[in-house]
């Protein structure tokens, strides 16, 4: 293996870089710009039981160094993934790629995961515990120990693959959601989902996001994941995928240095989409400039 | 899609908030009815702006000043551009007969230059409404005659050419097939006051512009659609207005 | 009263400009650079019972659009900013100021504010939660509703004056904490502070900041505090003074329309020290193009 | 402290990583041993850069390349800089007797040169110790000597001078009082190895830079001290080291 590769859950990759879940579909927009096999993996575009629309539009809002997104997980719903993404997936990625998995009961989650882990090209599940629970008044999943424990057992009990539970930055102590989850059986832990945010339109002067509220990335908030990646990181003893803000091969270094064994780069790929691409290139000169041989030597390497 | 570097070649006002900028570059591949998506400095999302003509290494782009992004761009005079081209379905002249319509309102105006040029170039006649609020708003009438088209201005007070809306023109017009582009209370009156196949043009805030994000999703009869991937374009038979 | 004027508590304030505790110390410094009293109030450095050096430097780190800060609360305690600070501010502020307080007990709490209660020219209290209980293993009174509440109630007792809690937005749920203070006596809620941030220097690997991790401000964090100023501001009855990376005459309008009845202006001050004179002259013409008679009409305006 | 809107006049490369940049504008109130406070495109923070010179109308920075603000400075050719002058205390010369040393090590060496320039003008002799790490990494020497001030440049691998450290030329050096700028180890060294009153200028990451934020305090034998307002100057007699 090269000296960017790294070994995620027992699988190994050729380097750190993921496009995180919901910036890069299932991976055939982007095909078409350049090779989606030089990246380290990717993960797909948060399934679900049903099929769902997602919010109304305006989905999207600009903000300084990063926006907010309300789509809603979006998704035709694990049967068409199956039946229509996957393959079309397949014919442009030769990967092992990351299954991003959402879903609103606990049963929701354990189904879907189910359905996908018959297909060999999934290498590992990400489950997306900042879902509301629709059985327990609301509340996102992943704002509380229990709840994500909870999710992370259902789910498994239905797959061996590596199962990584992505958890929600809008939390008081991330550290104890992510203990929960290893202690439940999550294999690693990513994160950081996006923030909770919102902007006002000044001149309607109403929310420009017709849901209000919704998901803040981008370069913005990389000090928050890099934070919260170093907790975690210093917390538990399953690897994390750190993400949050990531944009140049800097900062995939500086996640690692945090503690991140893989790194998701999510709303980068919405305004340059040759950026993964980028960093995976751009990333052995900057390892020589900081003296680093090895990616995997720098893991959690900031003490 | 691609990414492509343009140079600034001239950016001029056509009236108190609509721009011209005229780009130099790779334009291969560029359709009309399309839209080009622009990286600004110290601004996170491209902006997303519709492709107003395009000839051989020379991209047109008529915009309106409606926020920073687009205020930003009306105050360059030179420099570069990154902007990724060829995005989105565009308007498809194939089924259009030979008696055509175009009704553009306000900054829906500029697509419906490059897809004229097309009609006409294809032999077609080309009738065009242009709606605009008051007289100093009004832009490209002349360029839209010089192509060739029969064109009839309307504003909304009466100021300058027939008073009220594109709608109020189209009744004495005879066609085989429309396109149109503006806001969409006037997307919605032309839909209602249209009785041939037509399309439409959308606008909607978006994430990336090229189908990855979801940012951009519209409900149709024919199922979800993404406005910056299967639209902006869109087949009257599809559409499904939100309340 | 003039067009940007607003009423904080009772307290008539010539316009809603506030600079946040800690970035603007007890006014002097500025009031070099232009005649101060133009300002709504300002917050003054946060004041404990005893002096404190504070942390280890480097206490400071660049981000994208904003800084991590980690001074740890340096101030020379109650007595000498009775005795030294004070007496220097009143030479050049002339209207009522907000008194910012911390502390690590709600014994130490109420102690300072009780010593403060006697200067006229306070017009408030703000009470920062966001410090570590000594006595409560560590964590900040300003995660839990209940450690909120406590320290609300001290201080309530011990003075008539307005008391703001100061709230951070590190927490789960914002709203349950703010609600927790209105019930214990506050008259208004101030947020937000800080983001808990941290960055990675990759020539020495190790963390910028002595102390690790620290507060992260800047325009970066705007969304975050646009978003909670809107949820606290729509689920108590008491006044909200936003702030959180406000940078310009819009983002004041912004804040105030999520809900805030003033806005405090922070790490803008430290890099532009001019920055809030530049938003009071401002204001008056963004109002102007925006369709703004009265800035007191537009407060909680985006539903 | 002053805000001013400076022009580029010049941006040129004195070693592999150290700029010299030139600069016009008021200058008015800078004076030996400050520094001023540069806000730079796309960064949140000013830069602190301390002042290598200044005439009336003219600044001279010498600034190393040590990150993202400074390199960000070196590929500046022209425009303007939006600047605060004026910042932090300077070095205090009416306390330094007849027969000055200098001590500057690196990018400590910059501050040095006006400082030098006003001892001289007073009619002090003045030697002065310029410390690098090697031959190729030496600039200035030259200019100080042009001042008139006597200059020994030493190199850590003996490329260029005498080989050793600035401490290791001061032994054989008369003088009744000294100042130094340089990297934390060498002002220890320099500490430990002067035995006259001198002045220390410091360096530390800073928020502000004029007071506001007490981001770069440090303790004192006088109490706690901002590097950026008491400082970046401090007396000997002053210094607790920290661990």
């Amino acid at each position: 293996m090269g000296r960017l590769s790294v070994n995620l859950c027992g699988v190994e990759m050729d380097n750190p870089i993921i496009p995180a879940s919901g910036t890069f579909g299932y991976g055939y927009e982007f095909a078409e710009l350049y090779d989606i096999n030089i990246l380290g993996s990717f993960s797909f575009k948060g399934t679900t039981k049903d099929a769902r629309f997602g919010n109304p539009t305006p989905r999207i809002a600009e903000c300084p160094m990063g926006m907010i997104n309300a789509v809603g997980l979006q998704n035709p719903g694990v049967e068409k993934v199956l039946s229509q993404e996957l393959p079309k997936m397949r014919k442009v990625f030769h990967k092992p790629v990351m299954a991003n998995v959402s879903g609103f009961s606990v049963e929701d989650y354990a189904y879907t995961v189910e359905r996908l882990d018959g297909e060999s090209d999934i290498g590992w599940f990400e489950v997306n515990v900042s879902c509301p629970n629709v059985h327990g008044g609301g509340m996102s999943f992943g704002t509380s120990p229990e709840a994500a424990a909870e999710v992370t057992r259902a789910v498994r009990k239905v797959t061996d693959k590596p199962v990584l539970i992505k958890l929600s930055p809008n939390v008081t102590d991330i550290v104890s959601i992510a203990k929960a989850c290893e202690v439940a059986g999550a294999d690693g832990i990513s994160l950081i989902n996006t923030l909770l945010g919102m902007r006002i339109d000044l001149k309607t002067k109403k929310p420009v996001i017709a849901n209000k509220m919704g998901g803040f990335s981008g370069s913005a908030i990389f000090p928050v994941a890099v934070r919260m990646v170093y907790q975690v990181a210093g917390a538990v003893n399953i690897p994390v995928v750190g993400m949050g803000g990531v944009s140049c091969a800097e900062d995939v270094i500086e996640m690692m240095l945090a503690g991140a064994t893989a790194v998701e780069v999510g709303a980068a790929n919405l305004t340059d989409p040759f950026i993964c691409k980028k960093i995976i290139d751009e990333l052995p000169a900057v390892m020589d400039k900081y003296g680093i041989g090895e990616l995997k030597e720098i893991i959690g390497g900031a003490k | 899609m691609k990414q492509t570097i343009f140079t600034i070649i001239e950016n001029k006002a056509l009236t108190d908030s609509v721009y011209q900028m005229t780009l130099s570059g790779d334009t291969e591949g560029i359709a009309c009815g399309q839209f080009v998506n622009i990286k600004l400095d110290g601004l996170f999302l491209r902006r997303p702006i519709s492709v107003c003509d395009c000839t051989e290494g020379t991209l047109t782009l008529v915009y309106k000043v409606v926020g920073k992004g687009t205020e930003q761009m009306s105050r360059m005079k030179e420099g570069s551009l990154d902007v990724l081209t060829g995005l989105g379905n565009g308007y498809d002249t194939s089924i259009s007969g030979e008696q055509v319509l175009c009704l553009g309102g306000g900054v829906g105006v500029p697509p419906l230059y490059m897809l004229t040029k097309k009609l006409i170039s294809e032999g077609k006649k080309v009738t065009v409404i242009l709606g605009f609020n008051t007289k100093n708003e009004v832009f490209y009438e002349q360029e839209f005659r010089a192509l060739g088209a029969e064109v009839t201005v309307t504003t909304a007070d009466g100021s300058y050419g027939t008073k009220g809306f594109v709608t109020d023109a189209l009744k004495c017009v005879d066609y085989t097939y429309f396109y149109t582009c503006g806001p969409e209370p006037m997307l919605k009156a032309v839909y209602g006051a249209t009785n041939t196949g037509g399309q439409f043009s959308f606008e909607e805030r978006m994430g990336c512009g090229f189908g990855a994000c979801m940012g951009c999703s519209c409900k149709t009869i024919t199922g979800y659609k993404r406005i910056c991937k299967e639209g902006p374009v869109l087949q009257k038979e599809e559409i499904l207005w939100a309340d």
